[in-house]
């Protein structure tokens, strides 16, 4: 039995990656090992620090899913304005799409066979 | 019968077919828009029904049937079995809007949805 | 035994039906033994389907008239074409009856204690049964008209199930547009089986494609089965109902959906590949195909980055992968003619989108899973009310780690396997496909990260105290496919070998299937 | 601009359908017939029953038509699923 | 609730449509009809029913846990005739040539003998059974929800 799956050019073997994982853990291992001693849990030293101001609670700190990307979507404005504009989420537009998918591919395919 | 010219029954089907689209796509009603699926279920069901058909054929139940051609009974078939599947979906449509109803107070397409993008 | 096998396809899919029509009976009298039965039955249905499977990839195809004299007798004595419905199983359909019954048990699994608090377990469970067997039936038959019967089977208690809890307004919406939708494409689908009826006098797939012309009619059919299809599979710009319905159900029912999403793009590679075979005007079909994955592939991803809703930016993703699947597919079907780049690209590109069928089946309900156990813990799919899970949720946690690596194909998960696959041989076919999987890959990474940083990661908040872990049925169900990702992980190759190249040469090889039904032809 | 567009694309769908109804085989003269001659001849003997579409139906065709009685019972089982009660009754078992 | 006539007739004419619709049931495998359609009669009947007394009445004699029971009986019957057959193949119609329902009429047109056709005729009736319970169970679900109460779990 064989790990190695051929992909016509190259071939894919998990068993490499899975060491390389593991040595660059053990490598991981040792650096980590080498860190701060003296850090404890549950004491002073676990807290946050945020300058000497107030932390905020839990909920407030959290950062939501709405403030992720927000230089991502600002730039892609004009591309979300347009790719948001079919997405009505009316039953008659879904329809709508059906019928002209079918049409255009039955034009395509029609076209395509008068050239043969 | 005589030969019919330009399958008027086939063209039937296709027309019906076709309005039922029509409904489906500019009818706000939801339950218009039911009604144009059950005519396109009928559409449908005739043009099965009509592929069968052998002019001058007779039914294809052997009980006390004069002589001559039968018409075919595969399609006959099909047609009862895909009556009773339309019966079935338009049952189960109309439950949903019913508790679409309930719900939103609404049977337009456009008010009474909830979701979009 | 040998008659087991012999068997087995009818009662893969008549094991579920009856005990379909048992468990209203069974469910009224004790719970218990409804769970059971639901389990049991469902269990012994991968074991046939494990054993079948076996048969299938040693002995080949395997077909089943229903109701001859004898299993294999698939013509009347004396008589030219066949005239009963057949069963007829190749290395594609097992192929997707393994996936069928692996995450249908995980998803009965999930379900007993997901929906355990709901009115109306009986009829869940009843519904539950009855897509799986019309899910079984629309991969194993060899009849177009039973095709759609089963197809009608699916999406009917799809839509049943998607509408379960009645309580919330959105779940209505979601199932009265899926049956919406999929009445219009059964119907059209009808439609196009009658134009084939009126001009071969047929309705078996084997017997049409050894007569088939592709004469206009046959190209309006075409056009009309392949729409259908697709919109059933939900591929852009015929997705707009995915999210809406994948997203409101209940969180078993949609990992199912997934799957029968797959059985649809199943269909239509049968009508494609079997059905239209050497006849078809190959390269244009394969292009509409593949431009239907691009346009999927990159759509989905963008729109799923944008979306706040769990389950509604997990369906997105679904639509995403499942572009992977027919630019894969496609890029074989547009070379099909050519023996010499078949074997260069072609068969390789195929594997690679099948492939990706098996993994994206393994992952994605795996997903869902995790959202449908994010929802059962918070009560809500809103990705802005979460936050801190991780704390109270370990197994949900780990698991959604592994479904996320190998989703966004992060060696040496199994993702990883069949996107290369893909890449490499699509690549020689045209660079841009490449080059838009590789896109695709990079977002769906990081909208993923994205979702995984508001919904588990962070301080612990004061709204979610009290959240336990999932109940441990729950657990089964994702351990069950996260170690089907671990297994496919650790040897692909083993796994291509045996399912995945049988079902691409199943796809390619339309004389194998049609000698099968019509024997040899002199 | 909805409007148009749909109304186009309508049309063209309509065309197709109108124009493949006007390139089948002329309505009451099927050519080809194999299988329902076959089916004509044979159903009587094979099957015992002087109705040649009930033997279709539930010989022939048996298959279909349980799958047909299951979409029959999956809808009823699905409109008594949608329309039960909220409420839930007090545990019974 | 309608006036006494209406009452009055609806009751005496449930008699004869039942009757019809167990005929064309019982003669599915002779003349044109069979279970769904003579289920659609019975259900017919039915419906005239609930148009002449009202829903709530009906509910009292037509429990929904007598309705799915019926329903789930008629599927299993139907799907177990098919199963009878497997010892050859699914569906294969074992009765022919048996003495129930076993005789072969002679070919070509006939009046017909209700005692042939094999496993069609208890087909007929278990289908029959099944569309009576389905579509009554829908029609009084939905006349139930009409009037504000609702089904049973």
């Amino acid at each position: 039995m064989t790990f190695i799956l051929e992909s016509g050019y190259a071939f894919w073997n998990p068993l490499i990656w899975i060491i390389v994982f593991l040595v660059v853990m053990i490598v991981v291992y040792f650096f980590r090992r080498r860190g701060q001693k003296k850090y404890k849990k549950d004491t002073d030293q676990a807290q946050i620090f945020l300058c000497g101001e107030e932390v905020p609670e839990a909920g407030e700190r959290h950062i939501r899913v709405g403030n992720i990307y927000w230089g991502f979507f600002e730039t892609l404005k004009e591309y979300y304005n347009q790719i948001l504009r079919p997405h009505t989420g009316i039953v008659n537009d879904y329809v709508l799409w059906f019928v002209a998918a079918t049409a255009v591919s039955a034009i395509i395919l029609l076209i395509a066979g008068l050239a043969k | 019968m005589e030969y019919i010219p330009l399958n008027f029954p086939f063209l039937a089907a296709a027309l019906l077919a076709g309005i039922s689209f029509y409904i489906i796509i500019f009818r706000k009603n939801l339950i218009k828009l039911i009604m144009g699926v059950g005519m396109m279920s009928s559409g449908v069901n005739l043009f099965l029904v009509a592929l069968g058909y052998r002019a001058g054929g007779n039914v294809p139940i052997y009980t006390d049937v004069p002589e001559g051609p039968m018409v075919l009974s595969v399609p006959q078939a099909l047609t009862l079995t895909s009556i009773v599947i339309n019966v079935a979906v338009l049952a189960l449509m109309l439950s949903m809007v019913i508790n679409v109803y309930r719900h939103t107070g609404s049977l337009d397409s456009e008010k009474s949805r909830k979701m979009k993008g | 035994m040998a008659t087991l096998i012999t068997h087995s396809p009818i009662l893969i899919i008549a094991i579920p039906l009856v005990t379909a029509f048992l468990t209203p009976l069974i469910g009224m009298a004790n719970r218990k033994v409804r769970d059971a039965l639901v389990i049991v039955s469902l269990a012994f249905v991968v074991v046939l389907v494990f054993a079948l499977a076996r048969d299938v990839v040693i002995n080949g195809i395997r077909v089943y008239t229903l109701g001859a004299t004898s299993p294999d007798l698939t013509i009347p004595t004396g008589f030219m074409v066949p005239v009963r419905i057949i069963l007829e199983v190749d290395g594609m359909s097992i192929f997707m009856g393994i996936i069928w019954s692996i995450v249908s048990l995980a998803a009965a699994i999930f379900s007993l204690s997901h929906i355990a608090s709901e009115t109306g377990q009986n009829r869940f469970y009843t519904l539950l049964l009855l897509m799986v067997a019309g899910g079984f039936g629309m991969m194993f038959t060899g009849d177009l008209f039973n095709l759609f019967v089963f197809l009608e089977i699916a999406s009917i208690s799809g839509a049943a199930l998607i509408a379960f809890r009645i309580k919330f307004a959105d779940t209505q919406e979601g199932g009265f547009k899926y049956i919406v939708i999929s009445a219009i494409a059964s119907l059209m689908v009808l439609f196009a089986i009658g134009l084939l009826y009126a001009q071969y006098n047929l309705l078996n797939i084997g017997a049409i494609a050894q007569v088939i012309q592709y004469t206009t009619l046959d190209k309006i059919a075409l056009a009309l089965l392949l729409i259908a299809f697709t919109m059933k599979a939900g591929m852009v710009p015929l997705h707009l109902w995915f999210p809406d319905a994948y997203s409101v159900a209940p969180a078993s029912i949609t990992g199912m959906l997934v799957i029968t999403s797959h059985a649809c793009m199943y269909a239509a590679f049968r009508v494609c590949f079997t059905l239209y075979g050497s006849m078809l005007d190959a390269p244009v079909a394969g292009w509409i195909l593949i431009v239907f994955g691009l346009l999927s592939m990159f759509i989905g991803v963008t729109m799923a980055v944008f979306q706040k809703d769990v389950m509604r930016f997990m369906s997105y993703h679904a639509i995403s992968q499942l572009g992977y699947m027919w630019v894969g597919v496609g890029v074989g079907l547009a070379v099909l003619g050519n023996a010499e780049f078949i074997a260069a690209y072609g068969r390789d590109a195929m594997s690679g989108g099948i492939f990706h069928i098996l993994n994206h089946a393994m992952y994605k309900p795996l997903l869902f899973f995790t959202g449908g156990a994010l929802f059962h813990c918070t009560g809500t799919r809103d990705l802005t009310k979460m936050g801190g899970l991780a704390h109270k949720m370990k197994w949900t946690t780990i698991l959604y780690i592994i479904g996320t690596l190998s989703i966004s194909g992060i060696p040496p998960l199994n993702g990883f396997s069949s996107k290369i696959l893909i890449y490499e041989s699509v690549y020689q076919f045209h660079p841009i496909l490449t080059i838009t999987g590789i896109i695709t890959s990079i977002l769906t990474l990081a909208s993923f990260t994205k979702a995984f940083h508001s919904a588990f990661m962070g301080a612990e908040l004061p709204e979610y105290k009290e959240v336990k872990e999932v109940p441990r049925s729950m657990v089964i169900a994702m351990v069950i496919l996260a170690a089907g990702i671990v297994f496919i992980t650790l040897f692909p190759s083993l796994v291509v070998d045996w399912t995945i190249h049988p079902a691409a040469d199943a796809l390619i090889d339309q004389e194998a299937y049609i000698t099968a039904v019509m024997g040899a032809i002199p | 601009m909805r409007k148009i567009a749909g109304l186009i694309s309508w049309l063209v769908l309509v065309a197709f359908l109108v124009s493949g109804m006007l390139l089948l085989h002329p309505f009451g003269y099927p050519t080809p017939s194999d299988m329902d001659d076959y089916i004509i001849e044979n159903a009587q003997e094979e099957t015992g029953s002087n109705s040649v579409v009930a033997s279709v139906v539930f010989d022939y065709r048996g298959f279909d038509t349980l799958g047909e009685a299951t979409i029959l019972f999956t809808a009823v089982t699905g409109v008594l699923l949608l329309l039960r009660t909220r409420k839930r009754k007090e545990e019974s078992s | 609730m309608l006036s006494k006539i209406v009452r009055t007739v609806a009751n005496q004419l449930i008699l004869f449509i039942l009757t019809f619709g167990l005929y064309i049931i019982a003669h599915g495998h002779l003349t044109p009809g069979g279970g769904f359609q003579g289920g659609a009669v019975v259900v017919s009947g039915v419906v005239m029913l609930l148009v002449a007394f009202n829903s709530q009445e009906l509910k009292k004699s037509l429990r929904e846990r007598l309705l799915t029971i019926m329903e789930s009986t008629g599927a299993l019957i139907f799907a177990i005739l098919g199963f009878v057959g497997i010892g050859t193949t699914f569906f294969y119609n074992i009765l022919v040539g048996s003495p129930v329902f076993g005789r072969i009429p002679p070919s070509g047109a006939g009046p017909g003998d209700f005692w042939t056709a094999g496993y069609i005729p208890p087909m007929n009736f278990a289908v029959g059974l099944k569309v009576i319970a389905g579509l009554t169970a829908v029609v009084l679900a939905l006349a139930l929800f009409a009037s504000g109460e609702e089904v049973e779990e």
